[in-house]
């Protein structure tokens, strides 16, 4: 047994959180920023935070991960970090030269009250910052929220930067909410067959999924260009995937710019996917082409092909929030019951949403905001289940438990796949399925006594 | 990819210009002390400066202090909860990343390595203080576990909102009576690198639990092994071959540690130091509170291995240990030397480029000679101007402002348990037939002249080394590795090593040899360009069948 | 033990096949002609064929498959099947309306030697093929080759309605071989964003993997028009994917119709995917554009990657040969090694060809064309292998033997994905290598001791 | 889906005309004669033409005399081998597709079902002959393997080139001593359907195997259990029961069968049929050899299981057993009740179509009929009049050239072995009793009047029986399947029972009950139209937050 301590009874704990489903807010706002074109994030701290946030990424996406850091020393961290993060933009652009720096803070310049904008000021006023480039700065407090939160801040940065203009520009925003660089993409492929005019930010495919071509770019192809992220001031609309994730730009390009918005759920699965692109043709006033009826099509006639092999499934699921509420939803619509639900990210409305969606199921559903995965191997253990999804971490739940486990969610540290291959949208539900029933059958396959072993299934 | 790259030339001035032209006076001026080209000055050698600031914006592969003392050093220690104070991210990074292997649960010891604790520390917490929240939170780790000891950690937020996690410590430690609690300030913008919490770690093991086991350990060649950490199971097979000899560790700082080896550390006879950056204050302690010799040894290479033990022998100096090292040595070189007949007309002749930590560095250049590979640049990620130049600069180091921040312990003979091993004359009459004691001679004098030493190297000055200098190999970490392979080049980490190991020791040499050989010799770096981009006119007319 | 009774000793069989890796002319036929828009296949045999060619490839796409059956009974085996099939086509287009019937033979019509062509001429002569329909017709004897050379023969009846004309139509014929509905779609994709205008066929695409949406088509929308068939006579070129499956049409066309062809390999991995984009690129005279040398580029990424997993590692194969032979280049390519390979269907070629692309690897290479499973399976009793790689039935040596299992090939019988996921050129080589890491590193997850149980991978 | 169709109303008339109006006049003619409207004429019951030819061109659900003999009957035993002499092909696709599933090798036996096997034959062998190679083969498979006994099955060509299996099969049983061997002439062009098969796999059977057994049965209640193949475990759930009750089933042909079972035939005392159409001409040759009589049974359903027991019992007549079967129903009856209460208020109401077989298109509506579940549409895939209007009509039914052709073997009383199990007057009594004889009564009166049964249905007219009737469910086999869903309604394979099963006796009907749940009441069938498509106009103006 890897997890060995792991009690099967269960005891309440106020302070120790023991095997967390969440980090901390910077990785989110790194990540975030490596979606916009030419830009280098920037962590204002002590270099261990970017060192960290860096090597996680990597080992997410084996790919090289960029981003900088104040490198606050003792001193630093006493009589604040201003003159380190000045001396970091003019080293920055010097060096590295990017189109833009996307600052995030950390508990420590939070704790002792470093203030970007003035910051941001005094390097603008010592000449520090190239003409035509960009500083943007996101408060990020490690202490409060989850990763999660630190990508929706800096999102919402993003969005500060968006200027109201006189004419619109006819374009709808996407803000995609934390999904893989493959999932933006198809994201992408779906507007554009159904005709809408959009800017997504943050966009990070071509960035964290690049080839190997001899050549080594710091700033690769991909990425939304800084001038489209101000123009999303101009569009016609937003449409935010995703409450934890995007809400918050999404409403602050509303009320700043006058762009109003819809916040609907990430497009994982048949149901919610059905909502997004339903939306989109409504807004461009296009209708749906054939193509994605057809894609539509296919993954409701695997739904309806493998139905027995799902139907009445246990699972446990981790993840982050809005992740998670679309994957239940999804589980629920092809009659599995997700009994074991759990994000490591705070906030009541995510059991309410879960509770929604599964009250027509009838097993008992244990859920939680701001659970951790100590807790999710005990639910376990009292009432296993069939399958187990969410990240690379859950494998010692797997292993130790015998449950089946498809990995989904982050970080995924020891597989390939979810950088090039969509989950999100209709195909990426032929491939949520597809893994789903992999691991389901292989399972029948290991175990099934000789005399009923199947060939065909 | 090699062959190409054998014929490159290059003047090492030229490149250390190179490399600095890009920066800002300021920052050059700085960098230009921490690149040295390896070459021989009138009556002097080339002085480094090590062990100072990074400077802020130049993307470095340096971490902080807390991942000094919690990752490296307490991290392998298996029986001992490790509870982080502070923001959830910090123990959220610092879990399961570092490949601590231990086989501890065999002999009945709690592994705690695969759970992640953490106060998970909210603003609430920042403003009005985390005290009470730590200490609730080594209750219920108590009483759900009941482990041996709990080890607290402190992050930024810690020490600049004042919690005093040792008081906190102190105090559960009394209220428990049968479990070991204490505290480390290794908040992470103390010191300049991971050196700093190195220090910070070993200092409290050194104050709260060496000297603290009941139990006598009674065999024969009690040695500590400091300063390995069984990356890859790099300590198992350093520990097979010590069986093997009959030589018994006592204990490893902190490799595949538990409690009770910590604990019993006083009772070794030597002290066998492998990586002399974090570890060799700790090395001096135990000699001068508990009597204990130490000798710098290195298990990285076949060659280095047998001459450690041999090293080892010596200092035992009885006939009967002799021979057993000298039989074990020519029980395991045959393996070792057909692996290297095997690989080495494919290997040789290729060059490496070698930044990582504070020996390896060093350390892993024998395996590469061995291979008839040539290192021909190299520099450490925290490494001191000793491990550098030696020990013989560390009288003339200054104490900068960064290092005066680490709590430096002065330790005294103890007045029960201080036993010298060894006599001034015995100690004596070993210098004299070579042995050296508290001998380091750094990683300079091993390098060819016209190399490259590079301190603290930076992405930047990666890219352009690798650009440059063309090598067949790169070795860092998980932050340089595709920024590199992007380039074409294969990149070894030598951190992680990739999930592979172990490489010390004799089998840790002939897995190395076959891992290099991949790397340096698959066809899978010649995939790089496609046809059309290798002939990209469009003239061309398809010649059919 | 599943297959208990198999013997490690292997001794040699002259007229006892067990466990075949191949299967009859017909299916192959059938297969084919579904990849023509409007055709109903048709068996002109007893009853018996029809319905299990149907029930194979329905089990294998999960899709309805139609094809009609000349229901031979004893009385038509002895005085021959014309009344049957002229009435069969009759019943045919009066019920099924299809716009093309592509009639197979079986073992049974070749041996009592019914002669197609006369047979369409007795039926065209009593009225029974309305204006504009087409008949087509490929002999498919049982006993000669496999369900390869039906395939290929059915491929060879298409382009013998091609038709000379006086100008160039200025497109590229591919004919893809038997690969899946989904690689056809890549192929095509690929074509097109090269520039090239091609016409494929066959082409099963959005006939085998079609939506659920309520309604029945038994001509679903896909397949290639007859109309571009028979203009593949004014081609410029013809690439033909396979030797087994494709090389007799394309030459057909160039004797027939002075269409010059190339025989290539099928695009499975790099280097046979980098050969096709070439000569495409070549003939179109287009240039790549960097779309696709990115996708390139990322399956070099993922091989360099995660090289050190698959190196060396010893591979069992089992398929048809084009697809065993672009595999095989593929597994060598990247430093596997496959040490036993086997193909069902007949030809010395075969050995040769893997013998060729194994020369450089070091360990002894089993080969056979003409094999069968149960001699794979004893190779692996005798040589044991870390990864098979086959069709469904070689689940049951997986079991019995332990070794990771990566289904690949026809038919799948048991698992979902293939008809919908390309495993051809760059992405399909991406989806190989991350199942093929998929199983290898579960195995390594499940077999770790404790104390080396790794996170990362 | 289901609410909106129970509604939907049809004329069985009307019904019948749009089925036949689309083809041709020769084959309308002959379809009208096997669509039936199940109603009640004058003083007559409606007749129904089956086990006739399929039309060409026709797509039929049908498989051919190879399938019935090798596939069906001859596939479930386990430690028979199975050697096909013909091209690879049709081994091929009998390989490990029909769910065969066997517990043989718990009492030692082989099992040679994993393997298929075949002479491969080639195009030399077609214009040479085959039995060289047959006979070579034959020894291979024997050296290899060493079986009890090895069957050889011919395909199409085999015939028509006149190689003779059956001398082939005698000199090589007579050359090993040891091992049975006895060859098919299973040609897929005889007959026009399985059922052709069926009989020829049983003949030879009863003329090579039964009666071969050295070994006498002695237990109590000894029966023969014929027609049930044990797919989806059905014969291991009947088995279950039985031996709760104390039946021995001796032998069932052909699930779950090996070679002594079906040697042992001759030693039961009672032959209970379930498939009576592929297997009751078995039943009268055990009767007219060994004096076994034999009745129909029903275990598909759990009343059906219950009433099919009863009958067993009153036929040994023994107090002792007939408690016992009562004690049995009563322990198993509780479980189906609870099923049937918690899924009744889901499927009552909801109406099935059913084209399988030649028998379970009539059991399985015993178990919908439990379910509160109307068939409205049925028919049989290679049943015979016998099966739609009962043995009564067996006199009148005339043999045409296809069936003549197939073997009909006449067997008499054996000197030795004959021995009526009951003397006339015991069977009068138990006649007298209601416990009726080789009696079979067939599907139509099982039926509701106006309900429409379809013989040998083919894809056309399954398409338009659903468009038309909208039922709620559809069960045939695998070709069906999907062009059925395609049409939204839910389909269920009998034959193979979609992997699930199994669906007799007690526990499977629980098992039926819960699959037909899923299937009638699955919110996924309500997938196939997204939004855009029910709402397709493009004003609608969209709703900000």
């Amino acid at each position: 047994m890897l997890l060995r301590h792991t009690p099967k009874e269960i005891t309440e704990r106020k302070a120790l959180m023991i095997n967390p489903a969440k980090t901390c807010q910077p990785i989110g706002a790194m990540y975030a920023a490596l979606g916009i074109k030419g830009c280098l994030p920037h962590s204002h701290g002590s270099q261990g935070c970017c060192a960290y946030h860096r090597s996680t990424l990597t080992r997410h996406y084996k790919e090289p991960i960029s981003a900088a850091t104040s490198s606050f020393t003792e001193g630093a961290s006493v009589f604040g970090g201003q003159a380190n993060l000045v001396q970091a933009i003019d080293n920055i652009f010097t060096v590295y030269n990017p189109e833009v720096i996307a600052v995030h803070t950390t508990c420590l310049s939070e704790t002792i009250g470093d203030d970007l904008p003035q910051i941001f000021d005094k390097a603008k006023k010592d000449k520090k910052v190239p003409e035509g480039k960009t500083l943007l700065g996101a408060p990020t407090p490690s202490y409060v929220g989850s990763h999660v939160t630190g990508f929706s801040n800096m999102v919402k940065a993003m969005a500060a930067l968006a200027q109201p203009g006189e004419h619109k520009n006819g374009k709808i925003n996407i803000i995609p909410g934390w999904v893989e660089p493959s999932d933006m993409e198809e994201i992408k492929r779906l507007a554009d067959l159904v005709g809408a005019k959009t800017t997504m930010f943050p966009d990070t495919s071509g960035v964290l999924n690049g080839p190997m071509t001899g050549e080594y770019k710091m700033f690769p192809e991909g990425g939304t260009p800084i001038a489209e992220i101000k123009d999303s001031g101009n569009a016609t609309g937003t449409l935010a995937l995703g409450e934890w994730c995007s809400a918050d730009a999404a409403r602050l390009l509303d009320t700043k710019c006058k762009v109003p918005c819809s916040i609907l759920d990430m497009p994982f699965g048949l149901q919610a996917t059905d909502r997004f692109i339903d939306a989109l043709r409504t807004i461009a006033g296009t209708s749906v082409p054939e193509e994605i009826s057809v894609e539509r099509g296919k993954l409701v006639d695997m739904i309806t092909d493998m139905h027995q092999y799902v139907y009445g499934k246990k699972v446990a699921l981790v993840g982050d929030p809005d992740q998670v509420i679309a994957m239940t939803e999804f589980l629920v619509s092809i009659d599995m019951c997700p009994v074991h639900i759990i994000t490591g990210t705070p906030g009541k409305k995510f059991e309410k949403r879960i509770k929604e969606l599964t009250k027509d199921m009838d097993c008992e559903v244990n859920v939680k905001a701001k659970g951790d995965m100590f807790l999710l191997h005990q639910w376990i253990k009292n009432e296993p289940v069939d399958l187990l999804i969410g990240n690379t971490y859950c494998k010692y739940i797997a292993r130790d438990e015998d449950v089946p486990f498809v990995r989904w969610g982050f970080p995924i540290l020891d597989r390939q796949g979810h950088q090039h291959f969509p989950t999100v949208c209709y195909k990426g539900g032929l491939r949520l399925l597809e893994q789903m029933l992999g691991v389901l059958l292989d399972r029948k396959d290991r175990d099934d006594e000789e005399s009923k072993f199947e060939l065909v299934l | 990819m090699g062959k190409a790259q054998k014929m490159v030339q290059w003047d090492p001035h030229n490149i250390k210009e190179k490399l600095l032209e890009i920066y800002p006076p300021k920052v050059a001026r700085k960098r230009a002390k921490q690149i040295m080209i390896n070459e021989a000055l009138e009556n002097t050698t080339p002085e480094i400066v090590a062990n100072v600031r990074t400077i802020p914006g130049i993307i470095t592969m340096r971490g902080c202090t807390y991942a000094g003392c919690k990752g490296v050093i307490m991290g392998p220690a298996s029986d001992i909860i490790n509870l982080v104070h502070g923001p959830i991210g910090c123990s959220f990074y610092a879990w399961l990343t570092r490949r601590n292997q231990t086989d501890g649960i065999n002999e009945g010891n709690e592994n705690y390595i695969p759970y992640c604790m953490s106060t998970d520390m909210q603003d609430s917490d920042i403003i009005f203080g985390g005290e009470k929240k730590l200490e609730a939170a080594i209750q219920e780790a108590y009483d759900i576990f009941h482990p041996k000891a709990i080890a607290v950690f402190a992050t930024c937020p810690v020490g600049l909102i004042g919690d005093d996690i040792h008081q906190v410590a102190k105090t559960m430690k009394e209220k428990f009576g049968d479990c070991n609690v204490f505290a480390f300030s290794c908040e992470g913008y103390k010191g300049v690198s991971q050196s700093a919490g190195h220090h910070i770690a070993n200092n409290q093991v050194f104050t709260h639990v060496v000297g603290d086991s009941k139990e006598e350990k009674t065999d024969k060649y009690k040695i500590n092994l400091l300063g390995e950490y069984n990356i890859g199971g790099d300590g198992f097979e350093i520990d097979r071959i010590f069986d093997k000899c009959g030589i018994t560790n006592i204990s490893t700082f902190s490799g595949n540690s538990t409690y009770d080896k910590f604990a019993s550390a006083n009772q070794a006879d030597l002290s066998a130091v492998m990586c002399h950056r974090s570890i060799n204050y700790v090395a001096d302690m135990l000699e001068t509170k508990y009597g204990i010799p130490w000798i710098k040894v290195n298990f990285i290479g076949a060659g280095a291995t047998a001459k450690s033990l041999r090293k080892i022998a010596q200092y035992f100096g009885e006939q009967e240990l002799i021979d057993r090292v000298e039989k074990v040595i020519a029980e395991e070189m045959p393996l070792v030397d057909a692996s290297i007949k095997d690989i080495f007309p494919r290997t040789t002749g290729k060059t490496a480029m070698i930044f990582v930590g504070g020996s390896r560095a060093h350390h892993y250049q024998e395996l590469f000679n061995e291979m008839g590979m040539k290192t021909i640049s190299a520099g450490y990620e925290f490494g001191h101007r000793d491990d550098y130049e030696g020990r013989a600069v560390i009288p003339s180091l200054k104490v900068d402002a960064d290092s005066r921040n680490i709590e430096e312990i002065h330790v005294e003979a103890d007045p029960e348990l201080y036993k010298p091993r060894k006599s001034p004359e015995e100690i004596a009459a070993l210098e004299k037939d070579g042995l050296a004691f508290k001998a380091y001679e750094g990683l300079n004098p091993d390098m060819d002249s016209d190399t490259v030493i590079v301190d603290d190297l930076n992405q930047y000055e990666a890219e352009k080394l690798v650009e440059l200098m063309k090598p067949d190999l790169f070795c860092a970490g998980i932050k340089e590795k595709y920024s590199i392979q992007k380039l074409g080049v294969p990149m070894k980490q030598l951190h992680s090593y990739d999930s592979g190991g172990p490489y010390a020791g004799f089998k840790g040499a002939v897995n190395f040899y076959q891992e290099i050989d991949r790397l340096v010799n698959s066809k899978v770096f010649s995939y790089l360009k496609a046809p059309w981009q290798e002939q990209p006119e469009l003239s061309a007319t398809y010649v059919w069948e």
